[in-house]
């Protein structure tokens, strides 16, 4: 086994790599995380997997997050990276347009991110350009609306057993 | 792949004896430990006739309790329904009048307290959320009914019966840090 | 004339009867072996269990899918039903009873080529499993039915073969006489151990019981042929299972366990005998039952191939060999090989004859 | 089917006549100690039932434990964990597939009113699919609590006349479900 | 002769059209094997195969939005209902996130006792998990001995806190009550009786043939192709890949345990069979070592009052437990701003809580890495060319929860 990587290494060699496309970073609880821009994110994901030395080769969880407040930027998808062997986890973002939130989808890197991209479109509408099947998964298909976006409801209105004036609503 | 840690352990043995190919010996082993249980005394709570004992912090049907002198705890705070994931919880809080003082403990009081038992998962945070030891849990279980109405609790059911009181302290007591005296 | 009516009668309703209380037996059995209780709540210790069922079975609204083949779908239970009541004709249920002087043969039939008949009859209840399978119309439900139709056949042959190397001991078709044969405690399964096995696995098989329940197995077809059937065609299929199970018990305490010989017989004669023998008889029967029965909520189940695979390619080539070797033995010790003619007079003949498979075959169809 | 005729010979007289008041008793008596259930078992309540099935509690007592995967020999839909929206057309179709006579319990708040799952993919109740006779309360309730529930739909079977799935309120219950649309 | 031909040709079950028919069978939602709610199209041509696609969804209950709108303490009823066959270790999961989150430590002896709690709902789930594999291969016996333990395990954590199922157990900071005098009582025969209980279901199938010809190569996956899809847990591990949260980022202490990390071979249902079978004597044992060496101390940790509800005593008298008890009860703790990924081994994998705080009184955003989700996707690829009842067992060695699938 090569030397260990550490966060600060796996910084180092992003930058070193895409300069560019690196937006910005911090370690919140020690994650390092990195901020990168849209059109790069696949290309960033594929380079870490195959790099032998860093080794980031499973993808522990995508997602995205959505933040109505940043104009240009609602939308985050979220990567959770982590390198078994090197045990360093990596948590990479790309912010999106609320009007056209797409982004390249990794699928071809890792067959596991098909569902949580389907998930990730089904919740927040997030196209994954180039996903083979990108259909809701979750919810049925006559649904006309991503309902984790923050400006929908959760509660089902339907129901009658329940008094909405005790639960301030 | 290489190994992670160094407390990998190959534990399924795919290979079989020509004993274990032959079928019987495992199927009258088998056999032979089903036939065991035959003379075994049966494992069954047979419901109705028998019960089984709860722990004592069992999170089952709520009580509303009453002091001592048979007042109602409850000071309609609504801390409970704010707890409740469930947003079981209603109730509609009332001034104490006079004359009242044997009914009620505080000046407040519930006029109108209702848990919907069908939505209610029994999570145990109004109990916990109660500052006045008001609402609590017991170890008896809500029946079950034909309508849906039936599950809307009011007062009549919850507030325990003066002369029929629900013992809850062994809950309030078992794993807490020894009370100060 | 009349007592074989009368036999029949009482052998019909005890046969019912068994099969009924035997669905009782079989949950009751599954429980003990599971520690708990059973059904215990209809009627003392859950004896109505089996009434409650059918009185609901019989009350339930009666069924019959849109696009099923109507007249199939309901032929089907009934021929399920039909041929597993027949085949209890053939078996001796004991020795021979004497009321009022006549001698009464506790067996409805004595078919000369009664183990035929009985191969025969059950070979033709798959076609009501297949049947109502297909008509059906469920792909669940034509699984199950080509599952049991060709796991039936598989298993048939071995059964066959398996019975044929008892016929060459005891020189006889004739299930009366096999029996007979088996005097006190001169049982077959002593001499022919491995036969027993591969006869008992097989009828395991024909009846459709776990570990070979392939043909209804729950966790994979949902009910397999019976899916899209309810009310009382669902309870002939269940009842036809249990009359099956009767049977095969039957005929497997018949062939190898001396029916209803036991050891220290020859101390009763008359009545006392015929009554003693049918309860041996019974006794043995229940016993295999429960064995059925307590296999089945121990061993976890074959898949479809393995099954086959079982069947063909180690059942058939134990039997044959056992059959060969049967064959060889008989003849040695009956002198073949020695070069003298055989000295023992006419039941040796047949058994030389009847080490070849096709001659039987051909002789009996004649004589019949 | 038979039994409509027989019904139909008794009704001129004055109320039942003793033989089919027996027959109604015993047939009822016997479809109490005989429901097969359907477990349609979707989450948590799902896995309590398992645990009624178990030996400690033994659901076999009562003669179920023969669970019907298939709805045609069913009689008894036990509804247990949420239903969703998604899901709501199939547990429909279930339930039309079962034969006459049948039953649905609604096992545990998800089924029942929806618990704490007030959100918009969550059926609020399954009774606004299917009729529900027995409503059990509890997340998951406990075995006990599932019992008292079978108990209950004992009750309810031991009263229920052979007649009255021909009545008017019944072909009203089932019309105001949409459930009759074939006949 | 032309006849019979005749005849041949316009049969369904001539030669020519059996090998070329495929047939669509229905898998679910409600069939038996299924144990939940999903779907499964299969194309099969007569018992193999061919294709498969699935449907999801049919249970999802908006798990992520309703956390929206859940202050934090009344998030650990919901993740009860995740993976509902070990509940205790989503909630004891959840209570470390926020506790990540806000930067507290708890005393060693909450680690511990959440150790046992969790190894505990460890053994449950697997039980579960197990002996459903029985089940599906028609041995019922085991699976009713087994849920007798597992009923074992229920009472045990119905002492603790009060449920059996949906355990609600554990708040942020520590436990509700400490284990009671019962409690130890009944942890000591369970861990006595178990094994014995134990053994002997792993003798009716383990070494049986006819369950190692169903078991073994049914629904095989490699370990490369695992870690693409995104497996971990006992079905990673099953792969032969020694993935193990509690190992590589160990929480709740668990680097003071010695235990090994089973693995099979080529990822096939016997593989996971015997991995479960394993990692429930490997809990076993962890649980020996924690209950022996459980420290005296708090079942609670002091240093985060504003998070750990007061005494109820307290709060009659202090003025400062008044306020933190009705705070921490209407939610208006002030939360550190942030975000936070933390996960734990749960009975699937690696269930993983990635938090989004704004110092609000709901999280932001609650993203459940949910392990069951994840790696189904994968079970297309592993019953192509098996038979139907090779793919329900390899569906039910998964051990695909729906709860937590669909969330």
């Amino acid at each position: 086994m090569s030397n260990p990587i550490t966060s600060e290494l796996l910084l180092q060699r992003l930058q070193e790599r895409f300069g560019e496309a690196i937006l910005q970073h911090e370690s919140p609880y020690d994650l390092l995380t990195v901020e990168v821009t849209p059109s790069s994110a696949h290309a960033i994901v594929k380079w870490l997997k195959e790099d032998n030395e860093l080794a980031l080769s499973f993808l522990t969880l995508l997602g995205a997050v959505h933040y109505p407040d940043q104009t240009g930027r609602e939308m985050a998808v979220v990567y959770h990276l982590h390198s078994l062997v090197h045990n360093v986890r990596l948590r990479l973002k790309a912010f999106l347009p609320i009007e056209d939130p797409s982004i390249a989808t990794i699928t071809d890197i890792y067959v596991g991110a098909n569902w949580q991209e389907r998930e990730t479109f089904d919740f927040y509408g997030v196209k994954f350009v180039g996903h083979p099947n990108l259909v809701r998964i979750l919810n049925e298909d006559s649904m006309d609306y991503h309902p984790m976006r923050k400006e929908y409801q959760l509660e089902d209105a339907t129901r009658e057993d329940k008094d909405d004036r005790f639960f301030g609503r | 792949m290489e190994s992670l840690s160094n407390r990998k352990k190959v534990v399924s043995d795919k290979k079989m004896t020509f004993w274990e190919s032959i079928y019987l010996p495992a199927v009258l082993g088998g056999m032979w430990i089903t036939f065991k249980h035959l003379f075994r005394k049966h494992n069954v709570t047979k419901y109705p006739e028998e019960t089984r004992e709860f722990a004592p912090v069992y999170r089952g049907q709520h009580v509303l309790k009453r002091d001592e002198e048979g007042r109602e705890n409850c000071t309609a705070c609504g801390l409970c329904a704010v707890a409740c994931p469930a947003e079981a919880i209603t109730m509609v809080a009332d001034e104490r009048k006079k004359g009242e003082e044997h009914l009620y403990r505080e000046e407040k009081y519930a006029s109108m307290y209702e848990i919907n038992m069908l939505r209610c998962i029994f999570c145990g945070l109004c109990e916990e959320a109660c500052p006045k030891e008001a609402i609590f849990l017991t170890d008896r279980i809500v029946p079950t009914y034909f309508e849906r109405d039936n599950f809307i609790y009011g007062k009549d059911k919850l507030v325990e019966k003066v002369d029929e009181r629900i013992d809850i302290s062994k809950r309030q007591l078992t794993g807490k840090r020894p009370q100060k005296s | 004339m009349l007592e074989k009516i009368i036999l029949i009668v009482a052998l019909f309703s005890v046969t019912l009867l068994i099969a009924t209380y035997l669905t009782l037996a079989e949950r009751k059995v599954a429980a003990w072996l599971q520690d708990r209780i059973g059904p215990d709540r209809a009627g003392p210790w859950g004896l109505l269990q089996p009434l409650a069922d059918a009185g609901k079975m019989f009350f339930k609204e009666d069924f019959i899918p849109t696009n099923a083949d109507k007249w199939l779908f309901i032929i089907g239970p009934g021929i399920a039903m039909f041929t597993a009541l027949l085949t209890g004709s053939v078996i001796p249920w004991g020795p021979d009873l004497e009321v009022f002087g006549t001698t009464v043969e506790l067996q409805v039939a004595n078919v000369d080529v009664g183990i035929l008949f009985i191969m025969g009859i059950v070979s033709i209840g798959v076609y009501g499993i297949m049947i109502g399978g297909w008509a059906s119309n469920n792909k669940f439900s034509l699984f199950g039915a080509i599952r049991a139709s060709s796991q039936m056949i598989s298993y048939e042959l071995a059964m066959g073969i398996s019975i044929i190397t008892i016929v060459m001991m005891s020189g006889s078709l004739n299930l009366r006489d096999i029996v007979e044969d088996q005097h006190g405690f001169n049982w077959y399964v002593w001499k022919q151990p491995l036969c027993f096995i591969v006869f008992f696995v097989c009828a395991m098989a024909e009846c459709n019981r776990a570990p070979f329940d392939l043909p209804e197995c729950e966790s994979e077809l949902i009910g397999g042929y019976h899916t899209e059937y309810g009310s009382m065609k669902l309870g002939f299929y269940l009842f036809a299972e249990y009359i099956n199970m009767f049977i095969s018990c039957a005929v497997i305490s018949a062939v190898f366990f001396g029916g209803y010989n036991f050891p220290g017989m020859d101390n009763f004669s008359g009545n006392t005998l015929a009554v003693l023998g049918t309860l041996v008889f019974f006794g043995k029967t229940f016993f295999f039952i429960f064995v059925f029965m307590w296999i089945r909520w121990t061993l976890p189940r074959f898949r479809y191939d393995q099954l086959m695979h079982l069947g063909w390619k180690k059942l058939i080539p134990i039997a044959l060999v056992n059959m060969l070797v049967t064959g060889v033995v008989i003849a040695a010790l009956s002198g073949w090989f020695s070069g003298e003619k055989p000295k023992t007079a006419e039941p040796m003949q047949t058994k030389v004859k009847t080490e070849q498979p096709d001659k039987r075959l051909s002789m009996n169809t004649n004589t019949h | 089917m038979g039994k409509v005729e027989v019904v139909n010979g008794v009704e001129t007289f004055n109320g039942e006549g003793f033989q089919l008041a027996m027959l109604d008793k015993v047939i009822a008596a016997a479809r109490a100690n005989s429901v097969w259930p359907l477990p349609f078992a979707t989450s948590c309540c799902g896995i309590e039932y398992m645990a009624t099935m178990g030996t400690n509690y033994d659901v076999a007592r009562f003669g179920m434990e023969r669970m019907s995967f298939s709805p045609r020999q069913a009689d008894l839909l036990i509804v247990a964990g949420t239903i969703s929206k998604k899901l709501a057309p199939i547990l429909k179709q279930v339930y039309e597939q079962m034969a006459e006579p049948k039953w649905v319990l609604s096992v545990g708040a998800c089924a029942s009113s929806g618990g704490i799952f007030d959100t918009y993919s969550v059926l609020q109740g399954i009774d606004r699919v299917i009729p529900v006779d027995v409503y059990v309360p509890g997340c998951p309730p406990r075995p006990e609590q599932i019992i008292e529930g079978i108990m209950n739909v004992h009750r309810l079977v031991k009263h229920e006349s052979l007649r009255r799935r021909y009545s008017d309120e019944y072909k009203h219950l089932l019309t105001k479900y949409n459930l009759n649309e074939d006949e | 002769m032309s006849d019979i031909e005749q005849l041949k040709k316009q049969s369904l079950f001539s030669n020519d059209t059996i090998n070329g028919e495929i047939a669509t069978l229905n898998l679910g939602p409600t069939h038996p094997a299924t144990h939940g709610i999903f779907q499964n199209v299969l194309k099969v041509d007569g018992e193999k195969i061919l294709s498969s696609e699935q449907t999801v969804g049919y249970i999802h209950r908006a798990f992520e939005k309703l956390a929206e709108r859940r202050p934090y303490n009344q998030i650990t009823p919901i993740t009860d209902r995740l993976n509902y066959c070990s509940s205790p270790i989503n909630n004891l999961g959840w209570d470390m996130t926020v506790e990540k989150l806000i930067g507290a430590g708890v005393p060693k002896r909450v680690d511990y006792m959440r150790v046992i709690i969790m190894e505990l709902a460890r053994i449950a789930d697997h039980l579960v998990c197990n002996s459903v594999i029985g089940v599906d291969t028609g041995a019922l016996t085991g699976f009713t001995y087994m849920f007798q333990q597992r009923e074992a395990i229920y009472e045990l954590f119905e002492e603790v806190c009060g449920a059996r199922l949906t355990t609600n157990i554990g708040r942020i900071g520590g436990f509700e009550r400490d284990f009671s005098p019962v409690f130890h009582e009944k942890l000591k025969k369970f861990l006595k009786d178990f094994p014995k209980h134990f053994n002997e279901f792993d003798s009716l199938l383990s070494r049986n043939r006819i369950f190692m010809d169903r078991t073994i190569g049914g629904g095989p996956i490699s370990g490369e192709r695992a870690l693409d899809y995104g497996f971990t847990g006992p079905n990673l591990r099953a792969a032969g890949v020694d993935y193990d949260v509690r190992v590589m980022n160990p929480y709740a202490s668990y680097e003071d345990f010695d235990f090994i990390i089973p693995v099979g071979t080529q990822g096939d249902t016997y593989d996971r069979f015997q991995v479960r079978q394993e990692e429930i004597r490997q809990s076993l044992a962890i649980i020996h070592q924690a209950y022996n060496n459980l420290p005296e101390g708090d079942y609670y940790s002091k240093d985060i009052p504003e998070f750990y509800l007061p005494a109820k005593e307290d709060v009659y008298t202090k003025m400062e437990a008044l306020i933190y008890h009705f705070k921490i009860v209407m939610g208006e703790i002030p939360v550190p701003v942030g975000e936070v990924y933390h996960s734990v081994e749960g009975g699937n994998g690696e269930l993983g809580y990635y938090l989004i705080s704004d110092g609000g009184r709901t999280p932001y955003r609650l993203q459940f890495r949910r392990p069951c989700f994840i790696y189904y996707q994968a079970y297309p690829e592993m019953i192509t060319g098996q038979t139907i009842s090779d793919a329900v067992l390899t569906l039910s060695s998964l051990n695909v929860i729906a709860g937590e699938l669909d969330a």
